[in-house]
């Protein structure tokens, strides 16, 4: 019986060998393949306005640009994305929630700097209250500009869903 | 009305609290008074119609004084042309003043503003102990006095 | 329920009808399509090595501090005195344009190119010699088509591809 | 996590939250009536006041404009009217008509903002789309008169930065028919649909007494019958020359504060369509600048319709003294303060935005009302945090 | 060979099959990703496209259930752990459950009983709970609130929705599906009691939380509701009950109201299946149609709804009925 034994088998932690099993089985190819399509193609971010980008991200998401067409539907709940814009500045004080908010975010997911702000400050960039998004966070895709284009906005989504495809962003480990 | 009408009222109004009315075209009137008459001067202007502030900017020059510029107006079709600046200098070591909030309850958040990041003690104010734009773990100086340097770069890579 | 109101919710759900049936579409098809900006955008800056008369105006009016003057070494040495250049920052730059007006010798243009992401912090500092090489060109996976925007008063805007 | 024995229910909404925009409500509930709400701001304090001690005259222009970035054309035109009183200069009359022109586009596509993300608030994902689709073709001419969709930086000292567009106004009287088409239908599927009056109808009423005592301004304060707008009250630009009308309504809820943005938007229409009619030929930078800049390049320049900046705006000095200007932008009035001691930045500069002055609203309107209407409540007020923290 | 014809026998067609689980599976597919075209095309834009572009990007969902399928299943330290595990496959049991007594034609069904309108209305009544559960188990203020909306909700549409099923069983004298479908070989019964059908469809959208009623999860006010915690394919299973919920009470609503399969051209099951499902299929995307139209009530306005204007409303209807049958309407074929 496993409880028998605490949990463990005779070949070592059950617990661990099954990760190891599904790490291996999600690592495999033609199932990472599709894994890494499916998620480049659903890319949900957050609900989380860090500042001002947030009205052209809005507007990238709004009929014009309308972000959808690329599987990038902007959804509710933090547990159910696995996307987090930095929407321009983040301030000291926003700067604990983004922290919050990404670790509360499940596994895989990814971070894009939008606008100069969210690279290096951008005109705020000596400003007393701004933290740089990418000291504090993994940030896989920068936008430059300011605000920077829905277009850009795209490219960025674009230029990430290439690069998970590639099969360099997601990686299941086996801790 | 004219500005020297409205600049002739308000020096009737505030006879006897010390005030120093001036006007400046096309439509600022500047009244200083005493920290001590800052209230009753504002009642009486509001007595006047004058009733609402837009802006409370506190000036900080420093190891000299500080100063506290009430901008008013009305929302009277009359009076909405002219603007009356309110203005205050506190001694640069105290910088306390007595709050108008119950003047102008518009005040409420300007003048917390000011406390947050100039540092001047507005009496009265139900929210002088709370942060308001600052992260609640600031602790230093206040960050739009003067000596509160931030960096600068120069024009050199 | 008044017979106003049902009124008023036949009405909501027959407009919704209509434009489910029959309604426009704003989208720009945009990594197909790619929109013509009008003259005068303000998109990334190109940089013309050649006129430029070297006066530093461009960072002296930067309000973001992402023009910046770079010593240049080979003609430095070449002169006999410091030569400086400017190079440009888009981890900062704000495109406000203030740098290509007050440019005297039309050195500093701008270009229409307004889309592109970057994948590390570095490339997106451009020093004089890469500033001078033109704006970066984002990726696309085919050749996108140009279209200009039109104005139209019955559908908002339509695309119509353009004729440069 | 939820503690057991207490009555009132702490809610923190925001800053992540689909509703919260980007700052903190924090609300305290009994079952599901508000008790109270205290907003938390400051979550996108970028001290543009501090930076602006340090910036030169001419870089402060993209600083102010940045905090309400929807509504940009108020800031810098109010910026610039300050700093014009200080410098002592009056822009050409074609510039004022330019400036009066971006003013009234920027007014019409910040009130589709604020229309549009109301929408979502209270759970119509159309609204807020058709909002912001009808917002591009007026960014699209934006961005042809000046170069950049939402930053413009087009007002300048003394100015602006481009000339119109030839057809100009031929594409905008093209834009202004499609908005007034469009308009029935949103009418009919968003405005009188009846859900929406349930949802806005009698929320979150501002007395006309209130309106005034809490210093409400915009089109909040017009929705609780106060009839001032900066435009009368002190105009500026071309606007003494046009012909509009101050839009009010009576009632002072949600729902009035909408109408109030809604009729603004034909106003504006309005007024967009006198510019395009009396727009005098003329410069568009004034003459003790235009005069400085290198006489081959003021040839160009002419040609092309865009300014080249003299050299001496990268150090623009300005004299020492005070200036107070306030313009009226989409969200309301916009108030600078700048306080100059001749050097090549300013002493102070007071920066006081229509959000600022609102914030307040969220503790007045929203004692004793459902959970489910606040964001009804804080969608109507067309708040942007950024703004009111600057 | 064996197997196959097991496959076919009904009592394991039905729920396993069509109109059950992988009926209800490929129709969660369509649906969401047609909601969301819809809403597009309302909405003056293309929608999810570029995913597979010839086909106007239909398997979007399958993107975005693999994404979820391989996305980290996070469950709050605070949580009840059993009952946050368990609730969302229960809820989703539950709500396809009632599938089972569904008849698909006058001759092929899992089981007839003379009651199965009662059991089909009986088991939606049960998913509910789990919402209600679900919302409690997570701890999150968000969630409970969320939970304590739908209990709101439940006692306010469950009893009206019943009342209105109540009133068609009394105009076809009968409980039984199969007889009330074979009952409206003439006339609907949308056409007989149009009230009640009125009344049962705003109901249905009610009770499935769809626009103008989607209080529980509404998204600006309780982020999602007693779904705010879930994650990876949990929430994948918790999204994808409420669409089966209004899935399964859209076949009871055509069964009831739309005739069944009549009109039915040659009587086979299959084609008469076919026709139940493209009724149901139809209700499902009206369903999704509205939320491009409305925003949401406020639970007290709902709430007044289901007890001030749909209570009386399924009130009438019943006496309606009631008046039919006096007046000597006969449609019981038998």
């Amino acid at each position: 019986m496993v409880c028998s034994l605490e949990g463990k088998l005779l070949v070592g932690n059950l617990e661990r060998s099954a990760r190891k099993a599904a790490a291996w089985l999600v690592e495999k190819r033609p199932v990472r393949d599709i894994r890494d399509w499916g998620i480049s193609f659903s890319l949900w971010p957050v609900h989380f306005t860090t500042a001002c980008c947030g009205a052209e991200f809005a507007a990238s998401a709004a009929p014009k640009y309308d972000a959808e067409r690329l599987g990038f539907l902007p959804f509710i709940g933090i547990r159910q994305c696995n996307l987090l814009f930095i929407e321009g500045t983040l301030s000291k004080k926003m700067a604990e929630a983004a922290i919050w908010v990404y670790e509360q975010m499940p596994e895989p997911k990814f971070v894009v700097g939008m606008g100069a702000c969210a690279i290096d400050g951008g005109i705020f960039w000596n400003s007393y209250n701004i933290v740089r998004p990418m000291d504090i966070l993994p940030v896989h895709v920068f936008i430059p500009g300011c605000p920077p284009r829905p277009e850009a906005v795209a490219q960025a989504i674009i230029m990430l869903q290439r690069k998970i495809r590639r099969g360099e962003l997601v990686r299941y480990e086996t801790r | 009305m004219r500005l020297d009408d409205l600049r002739k009222e308000i020096e009737e109004k505030l006879n006897g609290l010390g005030a120093e009315v001036s006007s400046k075209d096309p439509n600022l009137i500047e009244v200083r008074v005493g920290r001590d008459k800052l209230v009753e001067a504002a009642s009486k202007l509001r007595e006047m119609g004058l009733d609402h502030v837009k802006a409370v900017t506190g000036i900080d020059y420093p190891k000299e004084r500080f100063e506290v510029v009430y901008i008013t107006s009305s929302y009277s079709d009359s009076l909405s042309h002219f603007l009356v600046n309110l203005r205050v200098s506190l001694p640069y070591d105290d910088p306390r003043i007595p709050s108008l909030v119950r003047v102008w309850p518009s005040v409420l958040y300007q003048e917390q503003e000011e406390k947050d990041l100039l540092g001047i003690e507005f009496e009265g104010n139900p929210r002088m102990e709370e942060r308001l734009l600052l992260p609640d773990s600031y602790d230093g100086i206040p960050p739009l006095r003067k000596e509160f340097k931030v960096r600068v770069e120069g024009i050199d890579a | 329920m008044s017979l106003s109101r049902t009124v008023r919710h036949a009405k909501a759900i027959l407009t919704g009808f209509k434009y489910l049936f029959a309604g426009p579409r704003l989208t720009l098809m945009y990594p197909d399509d790619i929109q013509e900006l009008p003259e005068g955008y303000r998109g990334m800056i190109e940089y013309d090595w050649d006129s430029c008369i070297k006066c530093s105006l461009c960072a002296m009016v930067c309000p973001a501090d992402a023009m910046k003057m770079y010593v240049s070494k080979e003609e430095s040495e070449r002169e006999g005195k410091v030569v400086k250049r400017p190079g440009i920052n888009y981890t900062r730059c704000i495109f406000c344009g203030f740098c290509v007006d007050i440019c005297p010798t039309d050195s500093l243009r701008f270009t229409k190119v307004h889309d592109v992401a970057y994948y590390t912090y570095e490339e997106q500092i451009y020093p004089p010699a890469e500033f001078s090489k033109g704006v970066p060109r984002p990726l696309y996976l085919r050749e996108p088509r140009k279209v200009r925007a039109v104005l139209d008063e019955r559908r908002g805007i339509r695309y119509e591809p353009a004729r440069s | 996590m939820i503690s057991s024995g207490e009555r009132e229910l702490e809610l923190l909404i925001g800053p992540q939250h689909p509703a919260s925009g980007h700052m903190r409500l924090v609300a305290k509930v009994d079952g599901d009536v508000v008790v109270e709400l205290r907003p938390n701001i400051g979550y996108v304090h970028r001290s543009v006041e501090k930076l602006a001690e340090v910036k030169k005259y001419l870089q402060i222009i993209p600083l102010v404009e940045r905090p309400s970035l929807a509504d940009t054309t108020a800031n810098n035109l109010a910026y610039v009217m300050a700093l014009e009183k200080l410098l002592g200069i009056e822009p050409p009359e074609r510039a004022k008509y330019l400036r009066t022109l971006l003013a009234e586009i920027n007014r019409i596509h910040s009130h589709l903002y604020g229309l549009g993300i109301h929408g979502v608030m209270i759970g119509s994902s159309t609204a807020y789309m058709w909002c912001f689709g009808d917002r591009e073709p007026f960014l699209e001419l934006a961005q042809e008169l000046t170069g950049a969709r939402l930053t413009y930086s087009y007002i300048i000292p003394g100015g602006v930065r481009r000339d119109l567009p030839a057809g100009l106004g031929e594409r905008a009287e093209r834009v202004l028919r499609y908005m007034e088409n469009r308009m029935r239908d949103y009418f009919n599927l968003y405005f009188n649909n009846p859900v929406v009056r349930a949802r806005l109808e009698g929320v979150g009423v501002l007395s006309r007494h209130d309106a005034i005592n809490l210093g409400i301004t915009g089109p909040n304060l017009r929705a609780s019958g106060v009839a001032y707008d900066v435009r009368r009250a002190e105009p500026y630009a071309a606007y003494p020359e046009l012909e509009f009308d101050i839009v009010t309504e009576e009632a002072g809820d949600s729902f009035a504060r909408v109408m109030v943005r809604v009729r603004e938007i034909v106003e504006s229409m309005r007024i967009i369509r006198q510019v395009i009619r009396k727009i005098p030929e003329g410069p568009i930078l004034h003459e003790s600048y235009e005069k400085l800049i290198p006489p081959k390049l003021r040839e160009s320049m002419k040609q092309r319709g865009m300014v080249k900046f003299p050299s001496v705006f990268a150090n623009l000095r300005v004299p020492p003294g005070e200036a107070i200007s306030r313009v009226e932008g989409g969200r309301g009035e916009v108030v600078f303060h700048i306080v100059s001691d001749g050097k090549l930045s300013p002493y102070r500069m007071r920066m006081v935005t229509p959000s600022f002055r609102n914030v307040i609203l969220f503790e007045h309107l929203t004692r004793g009302v459902r959970v489910a209407d606040i964001p009804a409540i804080y969608g109507s007020l067309d708040y942007f945090p950024p703004e009111a923290d600057r | 060979m064996d197997i196959l014809k097991l496959l076919f026998e009904p009592y394991i067609f039905i729920p396993l099959v069509f109109p059950g689980l992988v009926a209800a599976f490929l129709l969660l597919l369509i649906i969401i990703w047609l909601e969301r075209k819809i809403a597009a095309k309302v909405q003056l834009r293309y929608g999810p496209l570029y995913v597979f572009k010839p086909l106007g990007g239909v398997i979007q969902t399958i993107a975005d259930l693999l994404r979820y399928l391989f996305q980290e299943p996070i469950v709050p330290r605070e949580a009840d752990k059993l009952a946050f595990l368990m609730t969302p496959v229960f809820l989703f049991g539950l709500a396809y459950l009632p599938v089972v007594a569904v008849p698909i034609s006058p001759t092929y069904y899992a089981f007839r009983s003379d009651v199965s309108l009662l059991i089909v209305m009986a088991l939606t009544t049960l998913a509910p709970i789990f919402t209600v559960l679900m919302g409690w188990s997570s701890n999150n203020k968000f969630s409970l609130i969320g939970g304590v909306r739908e209990g709101y909700l439940v006692i306010s549409y469950e009893i009206p929705m019943f009342l209105s099923a109540i009133s068609m069983a009394i105009l076809y004298k009968s409980l039984d599906l199969v007889e009330i479908a074979e009952a409206q070989k003439g006339l609907w019964g949308v056409i007989l009691n149009p009230l009640a059908a009125i009344n049962m469809l705003l109901l249905m959208y009610m009770s499935t939380s769809k626009f103008p009623f989607e209080i529980p999860e509404a998204e600006s006010e309780i982020v999602a509701g007693p779904y705010t915690e879930y994650s990876g394919i949990i929430y994948g299973l918790v999204m994808g009950a409420s669409y089966v919920k209004l899935y399964v009470l859209s076949l009871v609503y055509s069964i009831l109201f739309l005739g069944g399969w009549n009109p039915l051209p040659i009587n086979d099951p299959m084609v008469a299946g076919a026709m139940l499902f493209v009724k149901a299929f139809l209700l499902v995307a009206l369903g999704a149609f509205l939320r491009a139209v409305y925003p949401r009530f406020r639970i007290d306005q709902a709430i007044s709804i289901g007890w001030k204007i749909a209570f009386p409303l399924s009130l009438i209807s019943v006496v309606i009925s009631l008046l039919l049958i006096m007046g000597g309407v006969s449609l019981v074929v038998k």
